[in-house]
This record gives structure tokens, C-alpha cells and sequence, in this order.
């Protein structure tokens, strides 16, 4: 019996929704929607479609208040693939941060490595070309050698990866807490420049016009749940099923040259990458955006392994594959360029316009459903979850300074903190990154708090910056979330740039657990408020729930930000001190407050106290003080005061520049 | 004068050393296609650096067959300048245009820092120009450099001048602690015997934009324009 | 006694193997078209000090397990011979 | 007539091996001191179309002299069979 009949006979009961992860009431709503019980098929298009990482529908309505306007996005968060914002000289950045936690706590290596290609094919899917990367990495504790085994593949992944792709690492952070022990984050963060006008849409529109896969092969990866769900149905034995998905930097490369020659070809209707759901994801996204449907042949999809049956190849997730709706006519155009750089594709169907998405396999009809009813922003559920503030959160108040006695030996305490593997320099892992490809690190002979990307022939400079404290957000998540954006915006400031928005990857636990999701709902109304004080909208992101370490709960929560700036290179400020005599201002005022900080959660051991001080209206009247400084050029150096507090800031400046410093303070 | 630098497909450096010669140096440049077998009458070929092939199988193993390679070598018998960096150097030595290999760096980890090299040999076209016993500081980026070659062939490349750059530290002392991945003899660059073919693992390209804060790399730039155009 | 083991260690044949795609790509390249599915891993040889052949295969089964092969994306295939 | 070859190409002996030193260190850390001497190379299978074993021996060293193995730092052994 071959798999496509295998197929139809699978008879549909609430059972089979329940083993693709759907809930009952998700599986009456798809029977209203088509008027019918859906086949296995249909049924595990829908299953993917309204997982929580393609709809985001636990997550969505939260999101919707954060502050999304702006007067340089040209593309808000959810309308295109990565936020696109307008930076100048007739140019746009798009950016964007993904995580790819789960992958990499099964396969460190490729988990890391296809997490970088994923989210640079989100930036050159717009016709932009990435410029620079960053990550975010966060593990457990450093001298288990489970996590000596994270950090080794991780971090090689990334490099092996970005190195061959060719796209500078120019800065990220590193992160160690025994909450991370089971569960990594990887965060990684690209960004392209493009020129305006010139970028490339997400959508389908044009009846007849040709629909290409380009790319690598499709296999069986990536479709665990569905096959789980019908193991006993179809018998894909284990060696069958790969078990963790193969990142190619190669295939990788030709593929950007090729996307960004076809863009300015001027012969597409719309492009997207592959990642999540693959086929079904792109096919239907593209379609429910143009207000078109599609006539999809799965036959027609060049396959790495044989006898693939429809749901496997719809839901694959296979690396390395772009959609491209071609313009009738300009087949001939597109082909040439394709095969010029060698790379596979295939016409896999056209463009209609009944809205709807018809997949056939050899002939047969195997899929009919309406593109609106998948998509996040159409028919996918929309859901708002209890919330219940978690015990510890009033239990941390009840800390208090006078407790901690202050140590004999202060010089200690500070090679303890200067040594710390959450303070001391990361070298021994960028330096396993090519920072240098491009010639655009301005930050590689003189670093500066945020890394400075040169936008070669004009006046200007991009800023990047990753950061998130997630100590602080644990204890407060509002207030932790608002200091996030802070510190991303005062490191992008102290370079003599000015933040114009951000990107985010929010990681948190489970979102059916209400004290996850005070955190999470929290976590939105801090980094809210903040987005809107300094004026960085938010232009998209990645949300990430089920990080959890199962015997110790869930994650702390993390929400990564990723924040871009801008500044004119001759307003470029360095963090190294510069001549002897030079005086060292203190900006901002100091507290006696050292809750939260690496201080006493590692030297006193003293995991729970509350958030730090803080004032979002403080905050921002420091940062702009600083800005006007730098730009009437009264400084030589200046330099944030994070992790670790005055005296490691004092110490990297040191460090950086071989000059010692004397500092002296009163006697309170 | 006339640069052509080959794009093969997973090269990566190729327009940062375009954006060196003809912004930074004002030179002409074309862009040669691998696939392609005319060399637009250039004067010099440049092997940029990258990742060519995606390193697979071993670094520049695939990319030496490229139809555009042919004509390289011919054009390289002829007397024809052809300098390769990094990658660039890899596939070189792989079509037999430079002796000995590159191999995985010792401790098998991807090396992206600044390094210092200093001359060995200033007689030559892209040293002349470079300041005697000063060490360049000019940064590396790759997990296959160290170089190897026989003893035998080592012992003529010393004696025929064809090791053009050791690895050294700040002062210029070549020493174990400065070689950045096991290279036999800290070599960091070589050129054929007939001093035509040059190659080395260092990126000058990434050491000439004074917008990046070093310039170095332009001392190997300047040298062959002063003795092409004398 | 001492014998030598050869171990070939191996990508998983369902996983998608880059190299071996490039380098099949390339036969053509080089007049060897009749050349196709190149699937590359890496080749170990060992020396075991063991009581038996049993007794060496053992070992050199517990070397793989938990060092040479990562069991996720990779199997192995040992030949053990007594080295003479 | 299909054949399938299995290609090891392993380092020159003269050559220092990085690798095969370090994995052979961390056999003590697994309990496994016995084994000693480990060198590490690449296995490569291939498959050929060709008129008989002896032909596809000799594309097979064709393409490990061209292309699989650098004779600069590595040698290379093919042992063939007929494919079922």
C-alpha cells in the first residue's frame, strides 16, 4: 500500500488532535472552519501551524502593547519576516534575534550552528544583506562537564557556522547559573542593510505565477511530533527519522548570493525562508499576506530521502530552502541566476486566487484548507493565560543589606569578581568567531560598550548591543525588563550613538504555569514602558516558552534585547583610558544598594534578594547627559557601569588601555 | 595596474580586498568568475580569502579545480603575479602553485585575532616596501593554517629565499609562544622559486582602512605598486 | 597481548551529510561522474592491550560509546586484528 | 556494474597528529588506559559505476589521487566491493 494511501485510510478522532499537540476545542474549531473532520494530513498542517512557535497564540496579545510605531520603521514587528528600520543615506536595517534553545541542549553543535542559519535567512529573504551577528549564550554551572560539553559545541557550531557564512560575530554575552543547568538559551541576533525600496515582501499575489522551492534537498527533519502522533500509523522505524538537522554554511552562502541577485532582478513577486513547519509555513504565510491561494505538487519537492508521504514533506524542516513566487515570464531570468551559482530548485505549483491552499501528491488532492485560517494574525487561536505572582517574589523583600558583613579582604573580593566567569573576558570564546570578515568591526583595534559596524563610503555607523540581566528580571520582572532595555540603550549612548530600536528574544518557562506568566506579562510592561522612554520601538523578535529545568522549574526568565543605534563616526567614544592626569567622572548617583548583584549572589551566596534601584526617568536624564557630552567632544573615554559594578567598569577600562587609575572616596 | 580577484562560490573576502585595492589603492579591479576561463588581461590574480567550497573535505580541496584555475596556472607558468591570502593560500598550495599544505591549526580551534609577522625576505614583489625587522601586526581568521612541508623542500624554500613571513611577537622575535597554530618554522607566508606566486595565511586586506585603526596590511599593497609601476 | 583495531565512525545515513554532497558534486568536476554518493566520517585506528580478541573488541566498543562517536547523528564499525 | 568503495585516508606517519594525541590523553579520563596509538583520519565510501572490480579500483585511485587525499601530509588504502 503506498504511503499516500496509508495516508487517507488514517481515520481523524479528537485522539489524533490530542497526540499532534492540538487541544479538543482547537480540533471542533478546525472541523467549523472547513465544514468537515480533516484528514491526517490537513490535521497536521493545522497541528503546526497553531503550535505555540508559529502562532505565538499564548503570547500574541501581550505582545500587540508593546510599542510598535515609530518614525524610522519601515516594517513593524509581525509584517515581514525581521523589522526594518530606516537608518539614512536612502538606507534600511533589518534585524532580528532567534533562539534555537531546544535543538541545542539535544545537539550542541548543530542546534547552535542551524540556529545562525536560520535567523540570516530571515534578514536576506528582505533583499537585505547581513552585516553583522551577534549571540546571547546562557548554561549552567561552568565546572559541570555537561555544561564544558554546551559551551564546546555551541560555541564551535556558531563559529563553524557564521565563520564559513562570512558574516562578522561583532559582539554577544555569555551567561553562566546553575538555572540554565538542563535547559541552554542560544540566542542569535543579524542584521542587513538594504537599500530603501529595494526590499523584498513576505506575500503571493498573481494568479498563474510560478512558485519555486530553492535549495537544499527536503528529508524527514524536524517532524518528530507528527511522526510521534502517527507512529503506529506510518512506520517511519528510527534510523529513518534523522534525529537532529544538519546545518550546510555552503549551501548557506550560495543561497544569500543567489536570493540577493534574484532580489534585484526584479523578477519576484515575494520570497521566504524555510524554518518552522517549512513548506506549509511559507506557502501559507506568503498566501494569507497576498490574499491569494496556492496549487501546491508535494511530488515536484526535490527529496533527499525516498518514499517521503505529503504530511512529512509539508511539515519537514529541513535547512537551507527558500520560496520564491516568480513573476510569468521571468522564469527564464530566475533560472539563470539560480544555476549560475548552482544551486537546486524546482516549480512546485502557482499561484491562484481562491485564497485557499490545495496540496496534491502524484495527482491527488491530499490538502485543501483556507490560507487565513492558519496564519498568526488570521484563524490561529488566540489565548490570555492565568497569571499568579509566585511566593518568592514577596519573599525576596524581605532581604536585608545589614545582614551581610562587609569582608576583611576587599582585594579578595576583587579578584574574585574580576575572575568570575560571568565578568571576566569572553576572549577565550570570540575569538573562535571571524569578527573581521567584511572590514566593518570599527571595535576590533578600539572597543567601545556596543560593537560599531561601519557603513563603508558614508558619515555613519550602526550600533549593536545584546543584554539582558536575568537575575534582576527574576527578582522583578518589570523592573528587570525596563533595566534591560536600559542598559542596552546607555552601552549604545556611552559610544556615541543613539538608540533607535530593538529586537527581542523572550525566554521563559512554561506559559500553562501562572507564575510563568505574571513573569512573562510583567516582563511586557517593563520593557514597554522603557521601549517608549528612549523611543526604540520594538520591530519584531522570537518568543521561546518551555525553557524549563525539569527538577528545578523553569528558566529564569530572560527576555534578550537587541538593540540598534546609530551615530556619526566622528562621535565614535571608546571605553579604554586614554592619557595619564586624565580625571574619571562618576555620572548618575551612587547608592549603597548591591541586591541582586554578582557580589552577593556569588560571593555572599545569597540567591534571593530584590531587584536593584532603579529610575527609567533617572535613567534616561544620565544617558541623554552623556550623549551631549560625547557629541561636544569634552571626554576621551566612557565606559557603562554593569555587571560586576564600579570597580570592574574602572578595571576593563584599565585593562583595555595598560594605564592604571587612582580613585578615592569619602569617608561616608 | 590590473587586479582580477576570483569569486569562487563560499568565498567571503573577496570584496573587502576589491573595496582595498580599488578604493583604498585606486586601482583597477575586475571580478573573476570561477566558471569563467579569461583573465581579462590582468596583471595580477588575487585568491581572496573565505571559505570556498565550504572548506569541506579539506580547505581549498575542491575550489583548485575550477575551470578558472587552469588558465591561472598557465597564465602563473608564464612568469603572470598570482597572490593568494588565506583561503586564497590553501587552494595555491593545493593546485601545486605553492609548495607544501595547510593543515587543521594544532589545537583545532578557529583562530580570529591580530598576529605579528615579521619579513623574511624584503626582495620581493609584494615586501620590498615593508620596513626592515618591523614586525606587522595583520590579523588572521582560520581553523587550517599550519603549515607543512618536507624537510627536504623546506631546507630549498630557506635557501632559495621563499619564506616570505614568520610569525613573531610585538618585538619581532620569533618565538614558539607568537606561532598562532603550530606552523612549521612560525611560517606565515611563501612564494614559489620563481618568486611569482605568493601566499600567505595573515589578511592584509583587513589591515589598510585607516577607519579600522591599523594600516599595516598597506606596506605589502604599496610594495607591489612601487615595483610594478617603477 | 596487543592488537590494532580500525574503527570507521560515520554520519547517520537519514542525516543530511554536506561534505560527502560537496565532494559527490565535484566528481564531475574532476572527469569521475561514474563516482556518486560520497558519504565522508572519519577512519580511527587504536592500539588496545587486551587478555582476548573478546576481550580487545570490548574495549574498543566502550572507546566508542563513550568518546569516538556521538551516538545522535553518528554509528561505528570496528575490524580488530592482533598486531604482530 | 555497481561497486562500492571504502577509502581511508589517514595522516603520513611522520606527521605529528594533534588530534590522535589529545584523544588518545583523554582515554585515561574514561578509564580506558589501554588504549594507546590513536590516529585519526577520514573514512570515505563511494559508490562507482563501472565495468569491473579492476576498473573501479582504478577510478577509485584516480579520484583519491586527484581530489580525496593530499599526498603532501596523507596516504590512502581502497579496498572494494560489488555493491548487492
Amino acid at each position: 500500500m503506498s504511503a499516500l494511501a496509508q495516508e487517507k485510510e488514517i481515520v481523524v478522532t479528537v485522539e489524533t488532535a490530542k497526540q499532534l499537540g492540538l487541544l479538543p476545542e482547537e480540533f471542533e474549531k478546525i472541523k467549523k472552519v472547513l465544514g468537515r473532520t480533516p484528514n491526517f494530513t490537513e490535521l497536521s498542517i493545522y497541528s503546526v501551524m497553531w503550535s505555540e512557535h508559529c502562532s505565538y497564540k499564548n503570547s500574541i496579545k501581550w505582545l500587540k502593547t508593546l510599542p510598535r510605531e515609530g518614525k524610522n520603521v519601515l516594517a513593524k514587528a509581525g509584517e515581514e519576516n525581521a523589522g526594518l528600520v530606516d537608518i539614512g543615506d536612502g538606507l534600511a536595517c533589518a534585524f532580528k534575534i532567534e533562539s534555537h534553545n531546544h535543538p541545542s541542549a539535544i545537539e550542541p553543535y548543530q542546534g547552535a550552528a542551524t540556529g545562525v542559519g536560520g535567523i540570516n535567512r530571515d534578514i536576506f529573504t528582505m533583499g537585505a544583506r547581513p552585516i553583522a551577528q551577534l549571540n546571547s549564550l546562557r548554561f549552567g554551572d561552568p565546572k559541570s562537564e555537561k555544561t564544558k560539553w554546551l559551551v564546546k559545541g555551541v560555541v564551535k557550531g556558531i563559529g563553524d557556522y557564521g565563520n564559513a557564512f562570512g558574516i562578522p560575530t561583532v559582539g554577544g554575552e555569555v551567561f553562566f547559573d546553575d538555572c540554565y543547568n538542563v535547559n541552554p538559551l542560544v540566542n542569535a541576533m543579524s542584521a542587513g542593510i538594504v537599500k530603501v525600496g529595494e526590499t523584498v515582501s513576505a506575500t503571493s499575489h498573481g494568479k498563474g505565477n510560478p512558485v519555486y522551492i530553492v535549495g537544499s534537498a527536503t528529508g524527514k527533519d524536524g517532524i518528530h511530533g507528527a511522526a510521534f502522533a502517527s507512529k503506529d500509523i506510518t512506520e517511519n522505524s528510527a534510523d529513518d527519522l534523522p534525529s537532529v538537522q544538519v546545518g550546510d554554511p555552503f549551501q548557506e552562502k550560495i543561497l544569500l548570493e543567489a536570493s540577493l541577485e534574484v532580489a534585484k532582478a526584479d523578477v519576484l513577486i515575494g520570497m521566504q525562508d524555510m524554518g518552522a513547519a517549512g513548506i506549509t509555513c511559507s506557502t501559507s504565510e506568503m498566501s494569507a499576506k497576498g490574499e491569494h491561494g496556492m496549487k501546491i505538487y508535494l511530488d515536484k519537492v526535490p527529496l533527499r530521502q525516498q518514499n517521503m508521504t505529503a504530511w512529512e514533506i509539508l511539515l519537514s524542516e529541513s535547512q537551507e530552502r527558500m520560496l520564491l513566487v516568480v513573476k510569468k515570464g521571468k522564469e527564464k531570468a530566475v533560472e539563470q541566476i539560480l544555476d549560475k551559482w548552482d544551486i537546486p530548485y524546482a516549480v512546485i505549483g502557482e499561484v491562484t486566487d481562491t485564497k485557499r491552499l490545495e496540496y496534491y501528491l502524484n495527482g491527488e488532492l491530499i490538502a485543501d484548507v483556507p490560507a487565513e485560517s492558519l496564519v498568526l494574525g488570521g484563524g490561529a487561536p488566540v489565548y490570555t493565560r492565568e497569571s499568579k505572582e509566585p511566593a518568592y517574589f514577596s519573599e525576596a523583600k524581605k532581604f536585608s543589606a545589614e545582614k551581610i558583613k562587609e569582608p576583611k579582604d576587599l582585594k579578595e573580593v576583587a579578584k574574585f569578581l574580576i575572575t568570575h566567569p560571568n565578568i571576566a573576558s569572553k576572549r577565550w570564546v570570540y575569538e573562535q568567531y571571524d569578527s573581521m570578515v567584511g572590514t566593518v568591526n570599527q571595535s576590533t583595534n578600539s572597543p567601545s560598550d556596543a560593537a560599531i559596524v561601519n557603513i563603508k563610503e558614508t558619515e555613519r555607523a550602526l550600533a549593536f548591543k545584546i543584554d539582558c540581566n536575568a537575575r534582576y528580571v527574576y527578582a522583578d520582572p518589570e523592573k528587570g525588563a525596563s533595566i534591560a532595555v536600559s542598559e542596552a540603550a546607555r552601552n549604545i549612548v556611552c559610544s556615541g550613538g543613539e538608540p533607535l530600536a530593538i529586537t527581542n528574544c523572550l525566554n521563559f518557562g512554561n506559559p500553562y504555569n501562572p507564575e510563568v506568566y505574571w513573569q512573562f506579562v510583567n516582563v511586557i510592561k517593563g520593557m514597554g514602558a522603557a521601549c517608549k522612554k528612549f523611543g526604540t520601538p520594538v520591530t519584531g523578535g522570537n518568543v521561546s516558552f518551555y525553557n524549563q529545568s525539569s527538577y528545578e522549574g523553569p528558566v529564569f526568565p530572560t527576555p534578550a534585547i537587541g538593540m540598534l543605534g546609530i551615530l556619526d563616526k566622528k562621535n565614535r567614544m571608546t571605553l579604554d583610558f586614554k592619557q595619564e592626569g586624565d580625571l574619571i567622572y562618576l555620572i548618575g548617583e551612587m547608592r549603597d544598594d548591591f541586591s541582586c548583584s554578582e557580589y552577593l549572589y556569588s560571593f555572599h551566596k545569597v540567591k534571593l534578594s530584590p531587584a536593584p534601584y532603579f529610575d527609567l526617568e533617572e535613567e534616561f536624564k544620565v544617558q541623554q547627559a552623556v550623549g551631549s557630552i560625547i557629541k561636544k567632544g569634552l571626554i576621551r573615554s566612557a565606559h557603562d557601569c554593569s555587571d560586576g559594578g564600579l570597580f570592574v567598569t574602572l578595571a576593563e577600562s584599565s585593562i583595555h588601555s595598560g594605564k592604571g587609575f587612582d580613585i578615592s572616596t569619602d569617608e561616608s | 595596474m590590473k587586479f582580477g580577484v576570483v569569486i569562487f562560490p563560499g568565498s567571503n573576502c573577496d570584496h573587502d580586498m576589491i573595496y582595498v585595492l580599488r578604493k583604498i589603492m585606486g586601482q583597477e579591479v575586475v571580478e573573476l568568475w570561477h566558471k569563467e576561463t579569461s583573465l581579462q588581461k590582468c596583471d595580477m590574480i588575487i585568491l581572496p580569502g573565505g571559505f570556498s567550497y565550504g572548506d569541506y573535505l579539506r580547505s581549498g580541496a575542491i575550489a583548485r579545480f575550477s575551470p578558472i584555475m587552469e588558465k591561472i596556472s598557465e597564465f602563473a607558468d608564464k612568469g603572470g603575479y598570482v597572490f593568494g591570502v588565506c583561503n586564497g593560500f590553501q587552494i595555491a598550495c593545493e593546485a601545486g602553485l605553492l609548495p607544501g599544505a595547510l593543515l587543521h591549526n594544532s589545537d583545532r580551534k578557529f583562530h580570529c585575532k591580530n598576529v605579528f609577522i615579521k619579513t623574511q625576505n624584503n626582495h620581493t614583489l609584494i615586501t620590498s616596501g615593508i620596513p626592515k625587522d618591523k614586525a606587522l601586526k595583520i590579523p588572521i581568521a582560520h581553523g587550517e593554517g599550519n603549515y607543512f612541508n618536507d624537510a627536504e623542500s623546506l631546507k630549498q624554500m630557506n635557501e632559495n629565499g621563499q619564506i616570505l613571513f614568520r610569525y613573531c611577537d610585538e618585538k619581532g622575535n620569533i618565538t614558539p609562544e607568537a606561532n598562532p597554530n603550530g606552523s612549521i618554522e612560525n611560517i606565515a607566508g611563501v612564494c614559489n622559486a620563481k618568486k611569482n606566486v605568493f601566499g600567505m595565511m595573515p589578511h592584509p586586506e583587513r589591515a589598510s582602512d585607516t577607519e579600522l585603526g591599523n594600516t599595516d596590511g598597506k606596506f605589502l599593497f604599496e610594495s607591489i605598486l612601487s615595483l610594478v609601476q617603477a | 597481548m596487543k592488537f590494532k583495531a580500525e574503527i570507521n565512525v560515520m554520519p547517520l545515513k537519514a542525516l543530511l551529510d554536506p561534505q560527502g554532497k560537496a565532494v559527490t558534486g565535484s566528481m564531475k568536476n574532476i572527469g569521475l561522474p561514474e563516482i556518486t554518493n560520497v558519504r565522508i566520517g572519519k577512519h580511527i585506528s587504536i592500539e588496545i592491550e587486551a587478555a582476548s580478541k573478546e576481550a580487545a573488541q570490548k574495549k574498543a566498543e566502550e572507546s566508542c560509546k563513550k568518546l569516538l562517536a556521538n551516538p545522535i547523528m553518528e554509528f561505528f564499525e570496528i575490524s580488530i586484528e592482533e598486531s604482530k
